[in-house]
């Protein structure tokens, strides 16, 4: 409860820090204290609720696994805003808005994380999705963004009206919204609640571009200003996935209920990493590739959502962290390259090389090589994926798609170390320099000792 | 504790090196290699005296159940001490070359010496994949970094591949470990024999796939030559005296005893592959024209006879491939110092553009033609105690397979002499006659080549003592 | 009555909602079409409302409640998603959803 | 067996709300289209009457046609849109939408006509009525009526941010 | 005296180190001296052993160095075997060794001091490979000689390393000997498999508890005799010999008539027990020897060289031994071995001395007349042309004899080929002998003026082997001149287990003089037409035609080994990388990889920022998995 409080508090701070405060230096200094009190706030929950859960009204449950997340997102966010933060002055004038459009989306995926109604879950994907479709023709000058802004609009409310028939049916065959009532897994399988799941899963799939709902991404990401697409394809993306493995996870399984949309989403899963990662490898920018990318890798967090046992929800957790981590820090990169393409990257090496060696420990990260965080991320869902039993030949799939995905990521890798260039880069500051080499400790230290965050599962 | 110092040498002084400037990289990794090789004999005695003080098992990852779990036996110490052997050896050979970023160079190269230790004393399957991959990552990079014109596709192709074939492995190993009873790692419960033999058979596919590519066997061998051609000399060595021993040290540590009905269901399928790999690789060594490419094929032929005597497995066998695994790694290096010291004088590598040397280096000469009988198995040289216990091993199994394998006897004679002559014999040209005979490093560490060579043809009791408990191990759990 | 009916009906008003949206270039009227197919969700969530309450179930209000949000919620998107078409409009002078195809492949 | 007045009167505006939702779809006037749309929502809050939804009705009339409707209106009087304008699509592609809205439709008809729902009874109910709907949502989803002023909130600064002109 | 046994060998190896190691600082005196003196040593060694062994009732002793290979149950000692036929081995190789050892001083002085040292290292190596073969108490020991010996002859024929040509004789020497050491090897492992051991007492022990029926003995033998056709160039693996001349004459001598070459009669006699448990293989080892008699006594007719003369004259008379190994007579063999080895070597080094004087010619068409300027070299040429062709009273006279005979007695057909093959090879012999030596000189007159007797160094060792040669015979005199054979006396303990399985065929002693008497006039006949041809010849020039023709270039065996094997192999392997690695498997890898390319251009495709296109592909979408999600299940 307290992290949705205080996101939405923070939210109106900042709104009105933009009223009060001039310099906009300070406005992200105010961010960063309201996420960090924020952060707080939510870990400090962790001990009221220490055995259980806790339900408000029976419209949001508040547990372990709920606070926990909430921090892996209040810290990517975290990272987020002091990698990237001042990149936000660069989008436009409204920096203290766009702070606060922030803030608004973490309310949402606080409610993601913890909804126990259909009611509260359709609520929190609108949360998330509207200030999306704002951030994403944030620069509104620039045709691609007000492009970008547009066509995640239109497409966005589309799924919205598809998620709201999935819970209507949903709703028409068990007269309940609580999701902790629904008892689908139970009995015989009612058409109502199955067409409901499906549209229900096609929505979400939606929200996590999984395939084929998952044309928006590439477009979406690559309009809006990159600011934002790193937060949107990260902490915002890892939102949609708790709602989705929450919902199916506590509401749909079980019983020959699951079977059904097993088959159904191994499919979508199937489809999207072979989509994801087959369009990655022809991209010329980095920026759509790691598009592309994102919808790659929310592909294997699908093999989470299908796999309905605890290994799944401990996979969920480390996958988004390793993911949002990685990912933030090349966007970071990214951002101070004035050539997006991977010929930009071109001999970075040599002129920036710790530019170049955090980079590559992010794109390690993100293709699952060991050591990094995003080995255990992959290794998680793959076993929750294993276990499942039935799943083994999507398993195949996926990790020939992952070996695919070296051909992407090594890209960068090939182009920063092994080609001769003099790379564009805005000015580099020490203290970015430290941020970055923290982020990618982050990511060795998570990739050694993953147990100290599994402890926390 | 040594088993653990032997990883922590050289990634702790490769770290290091990477902020070393002028000489310190070279020296540090010399001082390095000297200390790893001097742990590696520290703990061959402690293991005849207390083997068990090697193993050492401390928590990495409670909640998975996965180890640090490291430890030597007979099998892994003789690759560890190939491997500081090797790396010593390298060191020394290229002690006089000026890389450029030599610090990154020698890191690199430590780096990957780490990886290597630690896959060959890794008791922890997780612990085993990790430093399999970790093995590779410096490796890529040196190829790419230093290597020749076409290394950027090369490598990557040969990144890429082997990467395909850990992930299936990867999806193998998290197979075995859900059906673990206690859900754990280590090698116990590995091969506690949960799996059952409908698993087993398409598990040993996954597996085989990792070890098959990283051998490599035939058909999976295509990034081999090409990779071997195109990096720096010193990192072929890497690769081919020691990182292909990675997949057959892989088939005979988690093929063999964790998958016995797997293995026993499928030998012949790997036996033919293998067998078809021996004929296939000699007969295109034979036209290459290439001095790299023709090593790398010889390669092929003696891996593939040594996996082919892995899935024998009978003890005669495996005892062959044990020590042939120290033997060819030390063979195949010496050619390769051969082959470096020779481009490093006339940067050339066509074969037809050689001859005559031994006019002008004899010693050269010399090294180049004891090594090169050792690596067609000569009696009295070390590659003939390993050939001949696999073949007869082999025999047993099927006199067939043997008789087919055996054909690649034959053809190493012929490639191996061809490749002799070109480089050696016949009339000097204007290239070659500029050759000057080896140097002190050079002469020192191929004479510390020739001396194994040698010592364990005649002798090689000692190895087949360290050797004969991993066997006894393998067949009792077969 | 049955309720299937109003299944029939509602679902008919959704596909045509989705006919729409896919027939149509013009932006405004695409949104258009997707209001209404949050009306036959609406239409449809409130026959379950009264089949539910028909049942005997207390909280069958809760379905007329979330009609309600779904209302809210849709207030909200329309005044984002007129800005951001005044927005676009006010840029590039069309609404035409085709000509946007800045980003591609 | 006679219809019912119920079923008369679902029959005539079920008619009239598919018509005129079609007629939102294939006008070319975009005008026309905001006025079809207009009828279909008054026919909706017609059912909503008949399902004992009184409030909703009236909610519905208020915020769909009263407001946002008239937002829509406002817009395309702005831009001065109007049948000309609007290139007509290509026409295979228009077919093809209007195919696979089609397919769909056939496919969710097909799933869902063997659920088994009970009738629904003729006599009213009183869940619909503003004090019990107040008492629920002021009670049970006080959470979620607070959570949507978020919503609103984001919705606000959203507008601002872009409709805003920047000097 | 046994116990030192294992010094007969190592001296060599010393030699060899000390040669090898300090080419560069060792005068060529100092090599010559160590590499003669390591083998005159071992030799004395030897003769010690001899005479030790010689006493009756002595019985096989095995000296156990050190445990070579013991892998589980399987455990090969290095041990050296001393017995009757061993010892007698060893003196041949050292005997034989000393001598050519002390003729190569003198033969290879041209040589720079480094190759001079190089030269003695190398045959000091093979002396010492040849004892290991000879010594080695168990099939793998042997084997370990016998690829050592393959090993020296490759390098010892590639010597010249320059010479391209030199080289590839080397190379095919090495690569057929290969051939048959495969089959070696895979006797070997037959026998781990079904004897579980190698060593020869046990191996014997056990076939001979099989007794004849087994399959498994014939199999071994099969193998085994595929070792010795490598190692004897014996049909088909026999053309790397002739193309072995390439190496310095003495090595000729040595090597490739007097010692390496019988290694494969030495395997045989020494597993006599397991040839005899398998009389078709027996057969197929005559058959093989005599038809490898005839064929390269006829080539050798129509050969120019003097050295391929001697060379397809080895094959030839290995062949014979071969053949007295097919029909039994094991000691016929050795003896045969023994008196060939001294009358082949003495003509070898006789040829030598003839190519010295000549300054390196071969061709015996630009020779004749020789007689005059080098009176040693033709004395002992001539008798061991003599002994060769069995003029009786002469070494080879007894040893041929006794194959003829022992052939006769099993198979008359075989007799007679035989029997025509000792005078083709009296003719060739007296060719070479009349070309050499008489008539008029036909070369340069620069060569002439050259001309000389060779040093002391090289004509002692004629001398030596010429006085071996005439009564090298007489320890193996046969029965039927009264007195005893010493030699089948000596040899009987080695041959004994083979005795109660062998036929036993008795030749009446009529029979055998008249066989004696036949053979001994016909050759003397052919001796007098070979004069009568030869003794004046002139060198027309006439290019030979027909089936001369086919003689001279050796059947076109080379040829069709060429065509049937060698291209074959070479096409196969252009094959194998071109078609099936090039454009096969690497271009499905890479294909793999352009696949993902190709793909990832159609799939970007999609992508084609039309949002109709992206919804409409969403809800067709939709219904193809609400059809499988839904109606399909």
């Amino acid at each position: 409860m307290n992290a949705l409080i205080f996101t939405a508090l923070s939210g109106v701070v900042m709104m009105f820090a933009g009223l009060f405060v001039r310099n906009k230096q300070h406005i992200k200094f105010i961010a960063i204290a309201a996420l960090l009190i924020t952060f707080g706030a939510n870990l400090a929950e962790l001990s009221t609720i220490a055995a259980g859960s806790r339900t408000v009204y029976g419209m949001i449950t508040i547990s372990n696994f709920s606070i926990l997340f909430n921090a892996v997102a209040f810290g990517a966010t975290l990272l987020f805003f002091l990698l990237s933060g001042s990149a936000f002055e660069k989008v436009g004038e409204h920096v203290s808005d766009y702070f606060a459009l922030v803030f608004f989306i973490l309310s949402g995926i606080t409610l993601a994380s913890s909804f126990s109604s259909l009611l509260m879950l359709f609520l929190a994907i609108e949360i998330i999705s509207i200030p999306q479709y704002i951030l994403a023709g944030s620069d509104k000058k620039n045709p691609k963004s007000n492009e970008a802004s547009l066509k995640y609009f239109l497409m966005g409310s589309f799924s919205t009206g598809i998620l709201l028939m999935g819970i209507t049916l949903i709703y028409g065959a068990t007269g309940t919204f609580n999701i902790n009532e629904l008892g689908l897994g139970e009995g015989e399988v009612s058409p109502l609640a199955l067409c409901g799941i499906i549209l229900l899963a096609f929505a979400l799939s939606f929200k996590v571009s999984a395939a084929p709902f998952h044309f928006w991404t590439p477009d979406v990401y690559d309009g809006s200003p990159t600011v934002f697409t790193s937060f949107m394809a990260t902490v915002v993306k890892a939102g949609g996935f708790i709602a989705f493995i929450r919902i199916f996870h506590i509401a749909f399984a079980g019983g020959v209920i699951s079977e059904h949309w097993q088959l159904l989403l191994s499919v979508i899963t199937a489809v999207t990493l072979i989509i994801g990662n087959f369009t990655a490898v022809f991209q010329q920018s980095v920026k759509r590739m790691l598009a592309y990318s994102s919808i790659a890798q929310a592909g294997f967090m699908l093999l989470a959502v299908i796999a309905l046992n605890d290994l799944a929800t401990k996979g969920i957790i480390l996958y988004a962290a390793a993911y949002s981590v990685a990912t933030i820090g090349i966007f970071a990169v990214l951002i101070k390259l004035k050539d997006y393409t991977f010929d930009g990257f071109n001999g970075l090496a040599r002129t920036q090389p710790l530019l170049a060696v955090t980079t590559t420990i992010f794109l390690f990260s993100l293709a699952g090589i060991p050591l990094t965080a995003g080995f255990f991320a992959k290794y998680f869902v793959l076993a929750a994926a294993v276990q499942q039993g039935n799943l083994l030949w999507l398993v195949i799939v996926a990790v020939l798609c992952a070996a695919i995905s070296v051909y992407y990521y090594f890209r960068v890798i090939i182009a920063m170390y092994f080609k001769q260039g003099e790379p564009q880069t805005a000015e580099i500051t020490g203290g970015f320099k430290f941020l970055l080499v923290l982020t990618a400790a982050i990511v060795i230290i998570l990739g050694v000792f993953p147990g100290l965050l599994l402890q926390l599962i | 504790m040594l088993t653990v110092l032997l990883i922590l040498i050289p990634l702790v002084a490769g770290l290091v090196t990477f902020g070393l400037k002028g000489s310190g990289p070279k020296t540090l990794g010399l001082i390095a290699s000297v200390a790893s090789l001097a742990v590696t004999v520290g703990a061959l005695f402690q293991f005849r005296t207390a083997p068990e003080s090697l193993q050492l098992t401390a928590s990495w990852i409670p909640q998975l159940g996965a180890n640090f779990s490291v430890g030597l036996d007979g099998m892994g110490m003789m690759l560890c001490l190939l491997t500081a052997i090797s790396f010593l050896l390298i060191f020394i050979v290229i002690y006089n070359r000026n890389y450029e970023r030599s610090n990154c160079f020698y890191g690199l190269m430590l780096l990957s010496q780490a990886g290597l230790t630690g896959v060959f004393t890794a008791y922890d399957a997780m612990l085993f994949y990790v430093f399999w991959e970790l093995a590779l990552i410096p490796v890529y990079f040196l190829c790419s970094l230093w290597g020749g014109e076409k290394r950027i596709p090369v490598t990557f192709k040969f990144f890429v591949y082997t990467f395909a074939g850990s992930l299936l492995m990867l999806v193998g190993i998290i197979y075995i470990y859900l059906q673990s009873p206690d859900k754990s790692f280590s090698y116990a419960s590995f091969t506690a024999g949960s799996i059952d033999a409908h698993a087993q058979s398409w598990l040993f596919w996954l597996f085989f796939a990792a070890f098959a590519i990283k051998m490599p066997v035939f058909p999976f061998h295509t990034w081999q030559p090409d990779t071997y051609e195109q990096s720096p000399t010193p990192v072929t060595m890497v690769l081919s005296g020691i990182m292909v021993k990675m997949g057959l040290f892989g088939v005979m540590r988690w093929l063999l005893p964790v998958l016995p009905k797997g293995a026993d269901m499928w030998s012949d399928a790997a036996i033919v592959l293998s067998i078809i790999g021996i004929v296939y690789a000699s007969c295109i060594a034979i036209v290459q024209s290439d001095f790299k490419r023709l090593i790398a094929y010889s390669s092929i032929a003696h891996i593939g006879l040594m996996s082919a005597a892995i899935f024998a497995n009978n003890e005669q066998s495996l005892q062959g491939v044990l020590i042939q695994l120290f033997n060819h790694g030390i063979n195949i290096i010496g050619l390769w110092i051969i082959v470096e010291i020779i481009q490093d004088r006339l940067k050339v590598k066509n074969l037809n553009d050689l001859g005559g040397i031994a006019q002008y280096a004899p010693r050269m000469a010399i090294f180049l033609v004891i090594i090169s009988l050792a690596n067609i198995g000569l009696p009295l040289t070390n590659g003939f105690i390993g050939e001949f216990l696999m073949f007869s091993g082999l025999f047993q199994f099927n006199p067939w397979f043997m008789a087919v394998a055996g054909l690649g006897v034959i053809l190493a004679a012929v490639y191996t002499l061809n490749m002799v002559q070109k480089v050696i014999f016949g009339e000097s040209n204007q290239l070659t006659a500029t050759t000057t005979d080896l140097k002190g490093n050079e002469m020192l560490v191929l004479s510390i080549i020739v001396v194994i060579i040698i010592a364990l043809g005649v002798y090689p009791k000692p190895m087949l003592d360290l050797v004969s408990s991993t066997t006894e191990l393998v067949n009792k759990v077969y | 009555m049955p309720v299937q009916y109003y299944i029939f009906l509602s679902i008919a008003l959704f596909c045509i909602g989705v006919m729409g949206v896919l027939m149509r270039r013009n932006a405004i009227i695409i949104f258009m079409c997707v209001e209404l197919m949050l009306n036959a969700v609406n239409l449809l969530m409130v026959a379950f409302s009264k089949m539910w309450a028909d049942a005997g179930r207390v909280d069958a209000g809760s379905a007329q409640i979330f009609v309600f949000f779904i209302m809210v919620v849709a207030a909200a998107e329309v005044a984002v998603g007129l800005a951001i078409i005044v927005m676009v409009y006010r840029n590039s002078h069309s609404v035409d959803i085709n000509i946007m195809n800045r980003l591609k492949n | 067996m006679g219809m019912s007045l119920q079923q008369i009167i679902f029959g005539v505006l079920s008619v009239i709300s598919l018509v005129s939702a079609l007629g939102v779809v294939l006008s070319k006037n975009p005008v026309t289209s905001v006025l079809c749309l207009i009828v279909t929502f008054f026919t909706i809050a017609g059912h909503y009457i008949m399902l004992n939804a009184q409030f909703l009705a009236v909610v519905h009339i208020i915020v769909y046609a009263g407001a946002i409707m008239v937002l829509f209106l406002f817009v395309i009087m702005l831009m001065n849109l109007n049948a000309e304008i609007e290139p007509q699509k290509r026409s295979w592609l228009k077919y093809a939408g209007a195919i696979s809205g089609g397919a769909l439709l056939v496919v969710l008809l097909a799933a869902l006509r063997e659920a088994s729902v009970p009738s629904l009874k003729p006599e009213s109910t009183d869940i619909g009525l503003i004090a019990n709907l107040g008492k629920t949502l002021f009670s049970q989803y006080v959470v979620p009526f607070e959570v949507s002023s978020i919503l609103f909130l984001s919705a606000m600064v959203g507008a601002v941010v872009i409709g805003k002109k920047e000097d | 005296m046994i116990n030192l046994v294992w010094l007969v060998p190592f001296l060599p190896l010393l030699g060899f180190l000390v040669n090898g190691l300090g080419r560069r600082y060792l005068s060529k005196s100092l090599a010559g001296i160590v590499g003669s003196g390591a083998v005159l040593a071992a030799f004395v060694i030897s003769l010690l052993i001899f005479l030790e062994v010689k006493q009756p009732g002595f019985q096989a002793q095995v000296v156990s160095l050190f445990d070579f290979i013991s892998a589980g149950s399987l455990q090969i000692p290095f041990a050296f075997q001393v017995d009757q036929l061993s010892a007698l081995f060893l003196l041949i190789i050292t005997g034989v060794g000393t001598l050519i050892h002390i003729y190569s001083t003198s033969y290879m002085h041209d040589e720079t001091s480094e190759g001079f040292a190089r030269y003695f290292a190398y045959l000091n190596l093979f002396i010492f490979s040849m004892l290991i073969l000879v010594l080695g108490a168990n099939y793998v020991m042997m084997f370990i000689g016998w690829e050592g010996v393959g090993l020296c002859s490759y390098l010892l024929i590639g010597f010249w390393y320059k010479n391209t040509n030199y080289n590839n004789a080397a190379k095919k020497a090495f690569i057929m000997n290969r051939i048959g050491d495969l089959g070696f090897l895979l006797g070997i492992f037959m026998m781990i498999v079904n004897f579980g051991s190698v060593t020869f007492p046990e191996v014997f022990e056990k076939a001979a508890a099989l007794g004849a029926h087994s399959a498994v003995i014939p199999i071994i033998a099969i193998l085994l005799f595929v070792g010795a056709m490598g190692k004897s160039a014996q049909l088909p693996l026999y053309t790397w010999l002739p193309d072995a001349m390439a190496g310095p004459t003495p090595v000729s001598a040595l090597i490739h008539a007097a010692t390496m070459v019988t290694a494969g009669i030495y395997m045989i006699a020494r597993s006599n027990i397991l040839y005899t448990l398998a009389p078709c293989i027996q057969t197929i080892v005559a058959v093989v020897g005599l038809a490898t008699a005839v064929l390269a006594a006829s080539i050798a007719l129509k050969q120019d060289d003097i050295k391929k003369v001697l060379a397809y004259s080895t094959v030839s008379q290995l062949g014979y031994m071969f053949l007295a190994l097919g029909v039994g007579a094991y000691t016929t063999a050795v003896f045969h071995v023994m008196t060939h080895a001294f009358f082949k070597a003495l003509l070898f080094l006789g040829s030598g001395s003839v190519i010295h004087a000549m300054g390196g010619e071969q061709d015996i068409r630009k020779m004749g007349g020789l007689k005059k300027f080098m009176p040693v070299t033709n004395i002992t040429f001539l008798i061991g042309c003599l002994a060769i062709s069995g003029i009786p009273g002469l070494s080879g006279f007894f040893s041929k004899d006794e194959i003829l005979s022992s052939t006769f007695e099993v198979n008359k057909i075989m007799y007679v080929i035989g029997l025509i093959t000792a005078l083709m090879t009296a003719f060739y012999m007296f060719r070479l002998y009349y070309m050499t030596f008489q008539g008029k000189f036909r070369g340069t007159h620069e060569q002439e003026h050259h001309l000389h007797e060779s040093p002391a160094a090289m004509t002692f060792p004629l001398i030596v082997l010429a006085t071996l040669s005439v009564f090298g015979g007489y320890i193996g005199l046969p029965e039927v001149f009264g007195a005893k054979n010493l030699l089948a006396e000596y040899l009987a303990p080695v041959f004994a287990p083979s005795v109660p399985f062998a036929e036993v065929h008795h030749l009446e002693h009529n029979t055998e003089w008249i066989l004696m008497g036949l053979s001994s006039v016909l050759v003397i006949i052919t001796i007098f037409i070979a004069r009568s041809l030869f003794r004046n010849y002139q060198d027309t020039g006439v290019q030979r035609t027909g089936f001369a023709k086919v003689l001279e270039n050796k059947w076109y065996v080379d040829e069709l080994y060429d065509a049937i094997i060698v291209k074959p192999l070479i096409g196969l392997s252009r094959f194998f990388e071109d078609a099936i690695e090039k454009s096969g498997i690497d271009r499905l890898i890479n294909g793999v990889g352009r696949s993902v390319s190709w793909g990832s251009q159609q799939a970007r495709l999609l992508q084609n920022g039309q949002v109709g296109f992206y919804i409409f592909a969403m809800v067709i979408g939709m219904v193809i998995l609400f059809v499988i999600g839904f109606l399909l299940k």
